[in-house]
């Protein structure tokens, strides 16, 4: 399995880059190489390292080390077959890591990075939601049972769309300079990861790399099943490709426009979970 | 639905408290323990001032006092948190809850700044009428299947829980918690003190996800 | 027909809650608001006490607790937030009581009939008696003494439940321990309350 | 510090070694080597890139925006 998890790992930092590349293209830049990402990650764990005067120490080192941690427990469970709840409890779980790099260092940008991380955990909602219609259907929280159900019905995404839409912008919001990503926006330098440099910038882009396939390989496994490996990637990169064009071509959200749009969201779903529960569609 | 998002790998009688532990609640209660232990061993740190396009900075610094407070109250609400992770009690998850209410006020009550201050002031209100529709929602529970035991609702032998009971329960736990929901919490976390303060949004988040698990059974 | 007389009760507190949510949402000065607060927490007692079992019982107490916990807070918020500063009480300054036997006989008469009742109802009355001793007699002791019996009575108290969980069969002397355990540890505790009003003195 | 990062590193690196070894033996379970592991690859991780990163560099206040 530590095999399975370094590729991961470095998987996920070349869709990152190539969601990069793709939004340069679409706005007609050249654009980094798709490998970037992973040169950044080595780059930054060469850099001399330290922890700022004013940091919380313990926190400032350790929350990046549960950063790589609960992905990598994340990336298990996906793995095993296990229960999707635990997936998305630790997707949840991300905003109180970037809340912890944001607040640990002391500085002002970090700061509002980690407090617009709380305002927005309004994004996770529709998550739940659309696990919870999942639920609906299949009668199981569990991956290996969503993924024995769709073998037997064919694909959650035509079964349950609205879901699919909920994941998929739930997915956006955690995907760099898109239009939800006000953790990160240009104003606050670089938001919560502004103070973590060097090393423990490297341990964040391992985490970021771990998350993007992990999560992008949820939503494969939960909306279309088990395919085999080549499509799983072959899947990947189309789902980073088509969420790089919505990150090209919108422009950032304000912090509170961001809140409202994921609001609605959650409403439409939790409208969309009442009538499927009360239908009695399964 | 009557698993408990995975089979309990542990359950523990005491008399008639239950505390169990599946796969979702585990990884829950390590982190809440993982952050409980970071309170206890980090200080905080000095957050710095800015007048934003000045150069001029100053650094807030927490008094050794006020610092034990803090972290006593982020001790205590790592604790709650603990506890209503791995509860098998309608009724103590509640409770649990509403203590999570009391130390996230306690946890900022110490720092100095009016804005937060206030903060805290109008958030213990929501708070504190959250508890209404949280044991009101436990009691509810009670009256209609005759038991506050989470495996015993899971079992699915007992008659079913009205919706309007879990509606409760989840609004009480939005009411404790969720900083989206309402801004006074957002606004607690610009308090200095980081350690502590993510203790906030780390316990509502739990119990966010717990309630989630708890209306699922039965 | 249980469940009828549950339901209209129920709906009865939940229209009482209805109206102090409404006197919340009007009412825009901060202590008037946390006054309210207090009428929306007696109807989530109701709820519970409707169940009208032993198990409510049960309930009832914790959520009280949890719900004085809370506005303990919250006023001790409010003073910091307005800047307000403690205000000297000197005891209950009612010339009549301060000399009089009446507050004694009372008491004794409250601590008595507590004792009667004991467990935790009985810790109440007889702390009251206490409490409305000291507070128009004007206590200035020392309070290791009261704080140590709370102690010991709070050690008494989770004694008797460890015999209740590992020797059952001992099951009478744990329920004496516990009765006679929190019968003090209330009593104590509330006649804290009462030294506490009356410690304006100094 | 490097020297000891390299320790750490190295200590992680066996641990999990050896519980990748005893899982194939078929004495250790799924879940407990998932756990170690979820415990190891972050110190693993950090402690490598502590262990080769460049030296010097005093600590510093944050960023605060010139």
């Amino acid at each position: 399995m530590i095999a399975e998890l370094v590729l991961a790992t470095v998987f996920g930092l070349l869709l990152l880059g190539i969601h990069r590349k793709v939004i340069a293209r679409i706005q007609r830049r050249p654009g980094p190489p798709v490998w970037q990402e992973i040169l950044h990650m080595l780059k930054f764990s060469f850099k001399s390292t330290w922890v700022p005067a004013t940091a919380s120490a313990t926190l400032f080192i350790g929350v990046v080390l549960v950063a790589i941690g609960i992905w990598t427990a994340a990336f298990f469970v996906v793995f095993t077959g296990g229960s999707l709840l635990v997936v998305f409890a630790i997707y949840m779980l991300h905003k109180i890591v970037e809340h912890g790099f944001g607040l640990s260092s002391g500085s002002p940008y970090g700061k509002f990075g980690g407090v617009r991380s709380v305002i927005s955990a309004a994004s996770e909602i529709p998550l739940f939601v659309s696990v919870a219609a999942i639920a609906i259907f299949t009668r199981s929280f569990t991956l290996s049972d969503i993924v024995l159900y769709q073998q037997v019905h064919g694909p959650l995404l035509f079964i349950a769309f609205p879901a699919a839409i909920a994941m998929y912008l739930v997915i956006l919001s955690k995907m760099p300079s898109g239009p939800f990503s006000i953790v990160e926006s240009k104003e606050l330098v670089s938001g919560y990861k502004t103070e973590h440099f060097g090393v423990w910038r490297a341990g964040l882009e391992v985490c970021n790399g771990l998350k993007t396939t992990v999560l992008f390989s949820t939503f494969i496994l939960v909306f279309i099943g088990q395919v085999p490996i080549l499509w799983m990637v072959v899947g990947m990169v189309l789902l980073v490709i088509s969420l790089s064009f919505a990150c090209a071509l919108t422009p950032m959200l304000s912090p509170f426009d961001s809140v409202t749009v994921q609001t609605i969201v959650t409403g439409l779903m939790l409208c969309y979970g009442t009538f499927l529960y009360v239908g009695g569609v399964a | 639905m009557s698993n408990l998002a995975g089979i309990p790998y542990y359950v523990l009688e005491f008399g008639d408290e239950l505390v169990y532990f599946t796969p979702y609640t585990i990884t829950l209660f390590l982190l809440a323990l993982t952050f409980t232990i970071f309170v206890l061993v980090s200080r905080p740190e000095r957050q710095v001032d800015i007048a934003f396009g000045g150069d001029a900075y100053t650094t807030k610094e927490i008094t050794i006092s006020e610092m034990r407070f803090r972290r006593f109250m982020a001790i205590a609400c790592g604790l709650a948190s603990m506890g209503a992770m791995v509860t098998g009690d309608i009724f103590n998850f509640t409770l649990f809850t509403a203590m999570v209410g009391i130390t996230n006020v306690g946890i900022v009550a110490a720092v100095k700044s009016p804005h937060v201050q206030n903060a805290a002031f109008q958030y213990g209100l929501v708070a504190l009428t959250a508890t209404v529709p949280l044991f009101g929602g436990a009691a509810v529970y009670a009256a209609a299947t005759g038991s506050l035991s989470m495996i015993e609702l899971a079992k699915g032998t007992l008659p079913a829980v009205p919706f309007v009971a879990k509606a409760f329960l989840v609004l009480g736990v939005i009411g404790e918690g969720m900083a989206p929901f309402y801004a006074a919490k957002a606004e607690m976390f610009r308090a200095p003190g980081a350690p502590y303060v993510i203790m906030c949004s780390l316990s509502s988040l739990l119990i966010f996800l717990r309630v989630i698990e708890v209306v699922m059974l039965g | 027909m249980m469940w009828g007389q549950y339901s209209y009760g129920l709906l009865v507190v939940l229209i009482a809650a209805a109206i102090a949510f409404i006197a919340l949402a009007m009412e825009t000065d901060d202590l008037h608001r946390f006054l309210l607060l207090d009428l929306i927490e007696i109807p989530s007692l109701a709820v519970i006490a409707l169940l009208g079992t032993d198990l409510a019982e049960a309930l009832v107490l914790p959520g009280l607790t949890v719900g004085i916990a809370e506005q303990l807070a919250l006023s001790q918020i409010y003073c910091v937030k307005e800047r307000i500063s403690a205000n000297p009480v000197h005891g209950l300054n009612i010339e009549v009581i301060a000399k009089a036997d009446a507050p004694l006989i009372i008491s004794i008469f409250l601590v008595v009939y507590g004792l009667i009742l004991s467990g935790f109802t009985g810790g109440g009355v007889a702390g009251l008696g206490l409490v409305f001793f000291f507070m128009s007699r004007g206590y200035k002791e020392d309070l290791n003494l009261l704080e140590m019996a709370s102690g010991i009575s709070w050690a008494v108290w989770i004694f008797a439940f460890f015999v209740f969980m590992f020797l059952p069969q001992y099951w009478y002397v744990a329920l004496m321990c516990a009765a006679v355990g929190i019968v003090l540890k209330v009593t104590v505790k509330m006649s804290l309350v009462g030294t506490m009003w009356g410690k304006g003195d100094e | 510090m490097q020297k000891h990062a390299a320790r750490i590193a190295w200590a992680g690196v066996c641990i999990s070694a050896g519980v990748v070894i005893l899982h194939m033996a078929g004495s250790v379970p799924l879940w407990a080597y998932a756990a170690v592991l979820v415990l190891m690859f972050p110190v693993i991780i950090i402690g490598i890139c502590l262990w080769w990163m460049a030296k010097g560099g005093k600590e510093d206040i944050p960023f605060i925006g010139y």
